[in-house]
């Protein structure tokens, strides 16, 4: 093949993950259906600092293009920075490097996600009640959506955040998490989750308790089950926020065209060296534009 | 005399309530060897146990070199000159003999391990044992005599002042206990006290100046081993009379039981013929390391071999497993208690059992039943025990060695081969045994016997078959059965065109 | 301070010699005071449905950890268990969406997943005894390849069932209680009876304590090691089905991860030796409701994120330690 | 065929004598058939750079490894290990960071990264020999307490230096190879000398195949033990230095994940069994470089990340079987 990419990525440990390693296996065989001159090599690491064996690896490999989503930053600038002063076009997913290393970095916004959400919560809520937060893991990008939330909400002085405990993403964990919750707490308004697939374990705890207190439930990520229940009116779950893991596919497709110095679409410039995707916050109204049926997460 | 090296003052021990050893008050001089008797738990080896720092004493004091201790512990007590050959088995499984021999007494250079040092030393030492050994071999590959040996030479590289040795003669053959004895009179003349242990009168007779008998962890006597004869001290160990120690032998072979052609385990056993009347109490006697132990196992279906046929009890059983032996009446008694015969965290009970646990099940195992049953045999064999739950690993080993037996009992099989079935057990007990199997032949069961102690064999067996290097050397019986022939045969030093079943053919 | 001492002394050999396992006290004691203090500091600790929750959440691992207690007692260990559970989710909820009729769905699929376990556990069983491969490396090994596997087989997205029977085994109630803590008690008692009374129970032991004097004893050995193996992998697919029909989906990439941590904690701290040859399955199922109970505490105090870790550890080793104190 | 039996019999007893360990042989010879197979393979695997790549790879699990082996050998275990590289990993680059002048920095914050290694490998040594907390569970509990701290202290973000120093320790090259390997070669043979060739090594040995009779043949047990700890926690000390100048920074929650399990792998591997009593350094390096090699050739391959585990799994099954029939 005439371009090589590599693309690393953390390995499906969650929902979320699991839906980006999807994407990106689909993108790698889209792409090179559609550009059979280019070819892609998809690994995933389960830390960051395997992560820095892969890219190490991939370079050994000679890519002419890396896409990477880093585990951590912090960890991977090293090699990430080698492989972009290399040569190696470099496009960078969803969490940003300290010191820039990269022709592309494509985002999610993190903080807008957690800032969306409370605003609508707070809305909502007619700016008072109690409120359980459902974090991810204590991790970085965990903690700039958390504190975005919460600095939304200090300036409500009626809403209470009663609880803020971590799932670590994952569903089994969120509904242990929340049943112990839901007896601690007998008079809760909202929950925020900040992950959709630990939105719906939150759902079951709530249900299984018959609580009628809880009025309104909101997610993170985009999922397609959440959206179709924001889409059908649900009860309680009203809105969730765009953290779409298909940001992946749309990287590789960024890195296939910057690799060979073409121009994205009609624009008259290379490639953007910076696109941040929308935090959007998914409603009942628009729902339906963001409902895919057969997507993966 | 000079100042004793140890003295012991009033020293008592007890486990929990159980009170094993009640004052003991002993002094012993450089140079001196001390024989100390006793029945099966009668505190002896818990005796030697305090002195070498492995136990605590419950209260008393003991005194080494003048200097006086409440309580030792084992690093304190090597250091103070005492080493000790333990009653069960002490080295490390995955070192090598030389690594054992020195271990904890490593010679150095420059602060590493001088190996060539300590493997020439130990060859030195093994050879002056006289046994050829490889320093390098790992000591889960050698046999019961050859790991003692090994024990004792880790006490002779070791300058100690007192040697304990408990039941050093159990595995070990005649010869062997010639050498040892040889090896202990030298350490006596360089002025080492020497305590030594064990259930044959003979050689404490032999070997000893002095003379402590225990009974219930009471020291009964205390006296020179010239002012009593054997019988003296059988009496004092019992406290009572002891009547004669082997059975009448009354062969009355009946059908054979058991009929072996041409066992072959490749580099150990060769051709070896073999048959068992019901009735009969057949002897395999041998040097160590002649292939008596495999013979055993390959009969049991625990060892790889080839054979032409196996009959038993008229049919051709194929046995590839223990299973398979104990299905067609057979059982074995290991020579090693510990390794292959007790399972020893498990209680009495579970052990006298655990072959015969079909008998207790119906759905579930009737707990009751099986206690019935142990209580049976607590009390028929004898056994000193706290309770029935006790964890045999606690029990003194004679003990073990009788729950052992009991184990095997309990499927009451129709052969039962025995290797070293009297094994650390004392004289009394012994005899009881010796009864035993003797009864057990005339109720018309077949039995083997594979001893190391000739008098044992003379004393119990007909026929007697010699074992010389994985060869049967010669088939006894009668009036041949002695101890010149046995050991002219064992030794190769006479030979018999032995092996065909003509010539072993069915004795009258 | 002494005759206190000697108090316990007599009536820990009371207990003894009264036939009540000695072992399983010493967690049975760390539990009680862990829900003395629980409940001294989270005034719901001891609400009726808290306590039910804990049960329902401790009933997966702790299904697992029965399983796992047979394995260890016979000196071995599992580390496959975690993947095993997504693996068999992947099976049953693939099976359950196979049929139509919602009654055969779950008949078959709960069936298969039992299976699905007993063959995973089996295969791990024949790397140990007929592979000779150390157990530790050998499930270690098959920890990742079931992981993988259903990783491969969902595609790595959350299967989702269909069957509207499902979701009412993991969920529902009988007599007041979960589905999955009746599970869970009735495994216990059966592997209890097992253990203690049958002639494999005592095989076991047997073998994980000196497999050489088990071989000269007749035993099987090689086959009880296996049957351990088989158990845990049934255990295992229970507990899935427990789990996949609560959640009524699995997530390949998520389900059981440090499931087998956690169970052999819950083993260890119920008292059964790693180094095997005896053990207790009451002690298992202390150990698995005395890490609940730390989980459940950590939310009712809503402990820092961060020092969670730092609790539970903390916890844990206080009520191993408690034992220790308890048994010397 | 007998004849070859023989004659492999005789070459073994002669490798015996001559003082090779045998036991090195058979990870040796996997990790040889491993290679060939894996630059036919791919044509990459042979270039310098990768073959660089994978030895500085491995080092840091490698010399964590090297530390856990000791550990192993006294029939112990070390859970731990990863979570402490990270939360050494805290206190290192704090530490480094607290000084203008980046030799003084660089110096005090090795040395307080090894010291705190030592440290917390004195504390689980503690709670196995003096808390009598079998080790399975002592470090399964500073694994997660650790963790914690690591997390807490940093407040969950990553630490970076600001040492220009720093990054060329784990990044630098030393004679044309790469500054860990060296620490990894060299610490190798240190521990081979001192696992080896000096009473203490042979102590160990004694200690994990049969404590007791260590005890009665007058060694320190406990102290053994502990000390065996100590060496881990040193190791993971360097380990944790070698690995944060690389990437120059230390991520808490990340760093040393599933480091414990690699570590094991690679000592097991390496023909050190869990039970104790024996081991070789040179069979942990060999391990470690296998699982290396494996990792390697699933890029190198392209292997679909989905079957990344199953290859995995079956590569070290594999290796250990090939193990097996090499012994027997
Ligand atoms: N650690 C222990 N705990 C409880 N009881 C013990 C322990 N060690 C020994 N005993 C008991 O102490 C008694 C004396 O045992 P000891 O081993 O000293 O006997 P012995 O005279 O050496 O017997 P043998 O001739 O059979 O070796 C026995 O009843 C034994 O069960
Ligand atoms: N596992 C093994 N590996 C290597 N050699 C062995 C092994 N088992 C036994 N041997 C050797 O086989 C020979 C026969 O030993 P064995 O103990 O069976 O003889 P024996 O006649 O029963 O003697 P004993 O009087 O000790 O019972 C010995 O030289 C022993 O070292
Ligand atoms: O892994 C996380 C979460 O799953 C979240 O929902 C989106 O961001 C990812 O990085
Ligand atoms: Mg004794
Ligand atoms: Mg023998």
């Amino acid at each position: 093949a005439d371009y090589r990419i590599g693309v690393s990525v953390p390995a499906a440990d969650h929902g979320w993950t699991a839906g980006l390693l999807w994407w990106a296996q689909k993108a790698a065989d889209d792409l090179h259906k559609k550009y059979p001159d280019t070819e892609f090599f998809v690994v995933a690491a389960n830390s960051g600092t395997k992560q820095v064996a892969d890219v190490e690896d991939l370079m050994v490999k000679q890519m002419d293009a890396l896409v990477i989503l880093p585990h951590n930053p912090a960890t991977l600038q090293q090699v990430i920075s080698e492989a972009y002063e290399n040569g190696i076009y470099t496009v960078v997913v969803d969490r940003e490097l300290e010191s820039p290393a990269q022709d592309v970095f494509i985002a999610g916004d993190n903080a807008g996600m957690g800032r969306e959400a409370a605003k609508f919560m707070a809305e909502q809520m007619d700016e008072s009640g109690n409120v359980i937060v459902i974090e991810g893991m204590p991790i970085p990008i965990n903690s700039q959506r958390v504190n975005a939330f919460n600095e939304v909400m200090d300036q409500y002085p009626d809403i209470k955040i009663l609880d803020s405990q971590p799932s670590d993403w994952s569903p089994q964990k969120a509904l242990r998490v929340m049943e112990n919750l839901l007896r601690k707490h007998r008079d809760v308004d909202a929950v925020w989750a900040g992950d959709d697939d630990v939105l719906k374990a939150v759902m079951q705890a709530i249900e299984e308790a018959g609580r009628d207190d809880i009025k309104l439930v909101v997610g993170g990520g985009g999922s397609k089950d959440v959206i179709g229940m924001i889409k059908d009116d649900h009860a309680v779950v009203k809105a969730t926020v765009t953290y779409p893991p298909n940001m992946v596919a749309s990287a590789m497709a960024l890195a296939n065209t910057g690799v060979r110095g073409k121009n994205l679409g009609d624009m008259y410039h290379h490639v953007p060296a910076r696109i941040v995707l929308d935090a959007e916050l998914i409603t009942e109204e628009n729902a339906d534009n963001f409902y895919v049926e057969d997507a993966a997460y | 005399m000079t100042d004793p090296i140890i003295r012991t003052r009033d020293l008592c021990k007890s486990f929990g309530a159980v009170s094993v050893l009640r004052n003991i008050t002993l002094d012993i001089q450089p140079g001196e060897v001390l024989g100390i008797l006793g029945e099966n738990g009668a505190g002896k080896s818990t005796l030697l146990k305090l002195i070498s720092g492995v136990y605590t004493p419950t209260s008393g004091t003991i005194e080494i070199g003048g200097e006086t201790f409440n309580q030792l512990d084992p690093i304190l007590s090597r250091h103070k000159g005492i080493a000790m050959i333990p009653q069960e088995f002490n080295l490390v499984p995955t070192l090598k003999v030389y690594e054992n021999v020195f271990l904890g007494q490593e010679r150095r250079r420059r602060g590493l391990l001088d190996k060539n040092a300590m493997r020439a030393e130990t060859v030195k030492v093994l050879e002056s044992l006289k046994v050829r050994l490889n320093p390098n071999a790992t000591i889960s590959e050698l046999s019961v005599a050859e790991k003692q040996m090994v024990e004792v030479a880790r006490v002779l590289v070791n300058d100690a002042r007192v040697v304990i040795l408990d039941e050093p003669t159990t595995v070990l053959t005649d010869r062997e206990v010639t050498v040892l004895f040889d090896v202990v009179r030298a350490m006596q003349e360089r002025g080492v006290a020497v305590l030594f242990i064990s259930h044959k009168l003979k050689e404490v007779k032999n070997l000893c100046q002095h003379l402590m008998i225990l009974r219930d962890g009471e020291q009964v006597e205390l006296c020179d081993v010239a002012d009593v004869t054997e019988d003296d001290m059988a009496r004092k160990m019992v406290g009572r009379e002891l009547s004669q120690t082997f059975p009448e032998k009354q062969d009355h072979p009946t059908s054979i039981a058991l009929e072996l052609k041409n066992l072959n385990i490749p580099g150990l056993v060769h051709d070896v013929n073999l048959k068992l009347h019901h009735g009969q109490v057949l002897g395999l006697s041998g040097l160590v390391g002649s292939g008596r132990t495999e013979i055993a196992e390959a009969l049991m279906g625990l060892r790889r071999h080839t054979r032409d046929k196996l009959v038993i009890n008229g049919r051709e059983p194929d046995i590839r497993s223990p299973n398979d032996a104990h299905a067609a009446g057979m059982a074995y008694l290991s020579e090693d208690r510990q390794g292959k015969g007790l399972v020893m965290n498990f209680s009495l009970t579970e052990n006298i059992t655990l072959l015969s646990l079909r008998k207790y099940t119906s759905g579930l195992i009737s707990r009751s039943r099986e206690r019935r049953q142990a209580q049976d045999f607590q009390s028929k064999l004898a056994i000193k025990a706290a309770s029935l739950e006790t964890h045999v690993g606690l029990l003194s080993g004679g003990n073990q060695q009788k729950v052992y037996l009991a184990k095997l009992l309990d499927i009451d099989p129709d052969i039962l081969i025995l290797d070293e079935p009297t094994r650390g057990i004392d004289v009394n007990t012994k005899r009881e045994i010796y009864f035993l199997i003797r009864g057990l032949a005339e109720q018309g069961k077949a039995v083997i016997v594979i001893s190391s102690e000739l008098e044992e064999i003379i004393g119990l067996c007909d026929p007697v078959l010699v074992v010389r290097e994985g060869r049967i050397a010669a088939r006894l019986t009668g009036d041949q059965i002695n101890e010149e022939d046995i050991m002219l045969y064992a030794a190769g030093a006479r030979e018999t065109v032995a092996g065909t079943t003509e010539q072993q053919g069915i004795t009258p | 301070m002494n005759q206190a001492r000697l108090a316990g002394a007599r009536l820990s050999d009371r207990l003894r010699n009264s036939g009540l396992d000695f072992s399983i006290l010493a967690p049975l004691v760390a539990l009680i005071v862990l829900l003395v203090i629980s409940s001294l500091a989270s005034e719901y600790f001891l609400d009726l449905r808290n306590l039910t929750n804990i049960t329902r959440q401790v009933s997966y691992t702790g299904i697992i950890a029965i399983g796992v207690t047979f394995v260890i007692i016979a000196a071995g260990i599992d580390l496959s268990v975690g993947s095993m559970v997504a693996l068999v989710g992947v099976v049953l909820i693939y099976t359950v969406n196979q049929f139509a009729d919602p009654v055969q769905g779950v008949i078959i699929g709960l069936a298969m997943a039992v299976l699905a376990g007993a063959l995973f556990g089996l295969l791990n069983g024949a790397l140990v005894t007929w592979g000779k491969i150390t157990p530790f490396i050998a499930t270690l090994a098959t920890m990742s390849i079931y992981r993988s596997l259903a990783l491969y087989f969902s595609d790595a997205g959350e299967m989702v069932s269909t069957n509207s029977l499902f979701p009412e085994i993991g969920g529902g109630y009988a007599l007041g209680l979960p589905i999955p803590v009746w599970t869970f008690l009735i495994i216990a008692v059966l592997a209890h009876i097992l253990l203690a009374h049958t002639p494999f129970g005592r095989h076991l032991c047997a073998v994980g304590s000196n497999a050489q004097v088990a071989r000269y004893s007749g035993i099987r050995v090689q086959r009880i090691i296996l049957i351990t193996f088989v158990i845990a992998g049934a255990c295992v697919g229970i507990s899935s089905i427990m789990l996949a029909s609560r959640l009524n989906s699995i997530s390949p990439s998520d389900a059981g991860v440090f499931y087998e941590l956690d169970a052999i904690a819950a083993v260890v701290i119920g008292g059964t030796a790693l180094s095997g040859g005896r053990g207790s399955i009451w002690g298992t199922v202390m150990g698995a409701l005395i890490l609940g109970v730390i989980n459940n505490m950590l939310n009712m105090l809503g402990i820092s994120p961060y020092l969670q870790g730092l609790v539970k550890g903390g916890v844990i080793l206080v009520a191993v330690l408690m034992q220790y104190k308890q048994n010397h």
